[in-house]
């Protein structure tokens, strides 16, 4: 069974009609990229597969499976610190105990800032906060919008490999990205301009 | 929204969301201070503004205690899930498993005992720095306690229904006041009555069934206010 | 019921049917206000306490009146709206919110004017005043949120909440502040006590009342459709009603 | 900071500068209403808190109005600069030509006609409301115009200090209010004596003096808080 | 002359060193990339050789002439239109009228959506506005920290031919990016891994 599956999918946003018949289904093993230049609507429809927009939305979304969706804002607590913002995370369904936090801090190579508030981190420290949650939820299917912003050449890396993994692992993602594609033939690109309205 | 069965159940989502916003919340002391401090603040003005005969002043003490605490409410609560909303936790929130009702209701609940339950206890204080018979001391928490807990679920509907609106500070206030009226009659008429030793208690009794109320229907009302604003 | 209830939510059925209705009540409703203006100012007789100062009751009176049961009808749209997810109702609660906060300003402003001449001064904090005021807040508050949402689907949404917790409210801020006064004051003057008012000032006043309630159906209907209109102006029936007028 | 003549006089910076923050803050109808229906709506409170008697509310009205006028201009200076510094507005105002002073102050003037201002002219229709005394209104109005400068000044500094600092609202308050309290004892005075039939006139200039002295001095400092703020 | 020089510049924040004996010269008709991974400093030395920040800032910093800074937060303000965002900017020197701002805002690919609140442009589109000020303002030093950011791969050929002009038009740019160097011999690098402290 498909992790998620798009019939016919349109997207209208204030009174403007961005994207029509999109249609898609993603099985675990899979890996998306939505392409389009800016303003197409990648981010418009990576919300409408997470669920988080209905209004506007047209066509049928099913999702099987538990996900994770992480967007252009990141969901921190800029005065709590690294570990405490992922502690408390509500899409992190692990009763996430300190070690397994402090493991996928050093993952992303902030050990030493995990009790710094996160306020005083520099934009590609942020980011591997965010995405240290890749590390801990244990959900099948990842939304990623634009993940690659704001790292370096060391943290892209690590991402590509993290993301190849999930894949390898049964699990499945869609990702938006401006860069050149990173994944040669393990992904699939869904181009947006065929399906301007 | 997602199919498989929560790995966490309803009780610790609501107790590990009320701890995140508890432990947001009081920081720093200053956090919990604030506050505080600002009902004072607003408190002495009321002496400046209004001359400082003694008499006058006791005889309007409840009243004045109760629109502070209703105003201290609306600056604090009503800006409940601004960050959030900034932030992008509320798109996470939403995608979490559990019902949204219960997950807002554990914010809200940690925001009242950083703010409302914090405010009632210590307001006995500023009773007497008006003047307020000590008669009415006690009632004057016993009420604040009960309000407060209506004054914040209101002010996190009015946060929840505005905060995707840019400068929807001052429109919150619009939605929230009247919305507030019974509270601050009911309260202010329960410390009335204490004070001239009348029966405070069926005031606080219509005060705790407020509360009631509130707590079994705000929160579903807050989390359709949330899904909209997020979706928008 | 299902079926008229699916029907109200078809826009081209809705634009006809209101298109006829509107035909027929308007010009009633014109009638009812000649008629009942002309009675109460002209023909009633003076109160012989107040002179022809109360005559603002035939504005007043009814405008009240009909304000408190827009507040209900705007409701009750936006329950179902929320609950059956009917474009039509969102429609008919954005519609009746600002007729019903006008015609609570009409009251209020009336009110005033005779408060002057009667008590001596322009407000007075009566308990059903009070309410009032409270009241033409929270039509503001339905008005102002609807206008602060670009998204129009959501602001109705977001609307639908706010008066239904409204309408649960309604009913404690009236009793509220009706005890709020009581308690506070034996009413120095009597207000808007049960003063038994004369059957030749009742009958006009009876028919304000009935030409006030058309009033606001008709206002809410021509906004309705102004709406219906905007929101459909690209589809083709729109298109065959223009081509056809 | 940068050595270049400015190819725009400091007049037209002011007047630019004016033009944007009062663009920004009038978007819509709703926006000049709004503070407007605020300060209504609180007025409306007291009366509910105080009970109705109306010998009492007339005598109190000038603190009312103006304890509410104080605590409108907390909740809207107090954020004057909030979304200036999120956005980076406020790096861009410091590496512009001109003196941060001036831009400053053309952002408090757009600010203070939006709200300070309007909020004087619509006073007597809510001091007729509490029923304060006709001859009371006008020097209400004046008062209110005159204080509000030093109100909204003074809220400009004390959100200069505290825009860096998160959760900051609150402290504010702390900040500002004992600064106001010379703004609201003269402002009240005067309506006082106006209504008695006293000598209100000194007190005007009284308000009058303090209103220029704030206009002399305040911009520089909130030049030298927000130089602060952003540099952190 | 230089158009900015530092001289042995170090960078301290929150009680840690971060960058120190930092000493470079810009003149007119170079492109300076500030290297390095991230929260090594890059946006810290942004924002001391622009003048915004100054505590904790150690050695000599000279500007001569005006300069343009756009950082990670762009200075939108999202219920103002593009053009009237534009039309006030206090960056923007110019007296700048309708015409130019129009001229500006087609230059990056926005005609049609100036009237639009920015609160409802996409990503990208809200970096392209931030952008257009490329086109009105005429300092001659440009300071960008990540300009790449969230454009596409048209939007990113626009910024790199417009910073190329402005090279070749006698100005001088430092910008920061973590994507591969795009111009090639023209570009001057100042790895920062050379100063951290
Ligand atoms: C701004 C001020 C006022 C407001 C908001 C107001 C409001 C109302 C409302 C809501 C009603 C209808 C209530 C109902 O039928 O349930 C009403 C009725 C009435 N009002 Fe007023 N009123 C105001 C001033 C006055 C004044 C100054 C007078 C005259 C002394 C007055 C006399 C009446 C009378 C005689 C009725 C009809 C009484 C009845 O049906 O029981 N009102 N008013
Ligand atoms: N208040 C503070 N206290 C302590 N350290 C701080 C503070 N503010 C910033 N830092 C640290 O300063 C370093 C530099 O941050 P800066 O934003 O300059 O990095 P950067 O090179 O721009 O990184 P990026 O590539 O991620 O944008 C970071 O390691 C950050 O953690
Ligand atoms: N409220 C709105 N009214 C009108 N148009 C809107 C509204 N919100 C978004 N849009 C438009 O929807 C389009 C899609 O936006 P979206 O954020 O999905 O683009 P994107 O493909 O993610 O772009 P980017 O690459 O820049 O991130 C944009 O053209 C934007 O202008
Ligand atoms: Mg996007
Ligand atoms: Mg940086």
């Amino acid at each position: 069974m498909p992790l998620l599956t798009a019939h016919d999918v349109g997207i209208e946003r204030g009174d403007r009609r961005l994207l029509t018949g999109v249609s898609l289904s993603i099985n675990s093993g899979e890996l998306w990229q939505l392409v389009g230049a800016n303003g197409v609507g990648k981010t418009s429809l990576l919300r409408a597969l997470s669920g988080l927009a209905r209004l506007g939305v047209s066509g049928e979304v099913q999702r099987h499976g538990s996900l994770l969706y992480l967007g252009h804002a990141s969901a921190l607590k800029l005065s709590l610190t690294a570990s405490e913002n992922l502690r408390y995370h509500p899409a992190c369904d692990v009763e996430a105990c300190a070690e397994q936090i402090a493991a996928a801090l050093a993952e992303v190579s902030l050990s030493g800032l995990e009790d710094r508030p996160v306020g005083t981190l520099s934009a590609g420290q942020k980011r591997r906060v965010a995405l240290a949650r890749l590390m801990l939820s244990p959900a099948s299917l990842w939304l990623l919008d634009e993940p690659f912003t704001a790292l370096d050449a060391a943290g892209c890396e690590w991402l590509e490999r993290r993301m190849r993994e999930h894949i390898a692992a049964n699990g499945a993602a869609v990702f938006t990205s401006h860069q050149p594609s990173r994944f040669g033939a393990l992904q699939r690109d869904l181009d947006l301009k065929h399906h301007v309205a | 929204m997602s199919h498989d069965v929560p790995s966490v159940s309803l009780i610790a989502a609501f107790a590990g969301q009320f701890a995140r916003h508890a432990k947001a919340l009081i920081n720093s002391p200053a956090d919990v201070a604030n506050p505080l401090l600002f009902f004072f603040m607003v408190v002495t003005l009321f002496p400046l503004g209004l001359g400082p005969d003694p008499e006058r002043l006791s005889s309007m003490a409840p009243g004045i205690l109760w629109v502070v605490a209703l105003l201290a409410s609306l600056m604090v609560s009503g800006k409940l899930f601004a960050s959030d909303f900034e932030d992008g936790s509320l798109e996470q929130l939403m995608l979490s498993p559990y019902p949204l009702a219960i997950l807002a209701l554990a914010e809200v609940a940690a925001h009242w005992f950083a703010t409302g339950a914090l405010l009632a206890l210590i307001a006995p204080v500023f009773g007497v720095m008006l003047g307020l018979p000590s008669e009415g001391l006690l009632v004057l928490t016993l009420s604040l306690l009960l309000g407060s807990v209506c004054l914040t679920l209101i002010g996190a509907l009015g946060s929840a229904l505005t905060v995707s609106i840019r400068r929807g500070g001052l429109l919150l206030s619009l939605l929230i006041i009247p919305l507030n009226v019974p509270v601050l009659i009911f309260g202010t008429t329960a410390v009335y009555e204490a004070v001239v030793g009348g029966n405070w208690v069926s005031w606080l009794a219509l005060l705790g069934g407020l509360a009631l109320g509130s707590l079994a229907l705000l929160p579903i009302a807050i989390g359709a206010a949330l899904r909209v604003s997020v979706d928008t | 019921m299902w079926t008229i209830i699916h029907k109200m939510g078809s826009p081209p059925w809705f634009f006809r049917f209101s298109g006829a209705l509107v035909r027929w009540l308007l010009p009633l409703t014109i009638a009812l206000l000649c008629v009942g203006a002309f009675w109460g100012l002209l023909i009633a007789p003076p109160d012989f306490r107040q002179g022809n100062s109360y005559r603002i009751i035939y504005i007043h009176v009814p405008a009240a009146v009909v304000a408190l049961a827009g507040y209900y009808v705007m409701a009750f749209a936006g329950a179902v709206s929320l609950i059956w997810r009917i474009k039509m109702a969102d429609v008919t609660m954005r519609a009746a919110a600002p007729v019903g906060a006008a015609l609570t300003a009409i009251a209020l402003f009336t009110g005033a004017i005779w408060g002057k001449p009667t008590w001596g001064a322009w407000w007075v904090w009566d308990a059903r005043i009070t309410s009032m005021l409270l009241l033409f807040f929270l039509y503001l508050g339905v008005v102002a949120l609807f206008e602060a949402y670009e998204n129009k689907t959501a602001a109705a949404r977001a609307c639908a909440v706010l008066s239904l917790i409204g309408t649960v409210n309604i009913p404690i801020i009236y009793k509220s502040v009706d005890w709020w006064y009581s308690l506070h004051q034996p009413a120095s003057i009597k207000f808007m006590g049960e003063s038994a008012i004369d059957s030749s000032m009742l009958y006009p006043l009876l028919l304000m009342i009935a030409a006030f309630y058309c009033l606001f159906v008709v206002a809410v209907l021509l906004n309705m459709r102004a709406e219906v209109l905007w929101r459909h102006r690209e589809s083709g029936w729109i298109q065959q009603l223009v081509e056809r007028a």
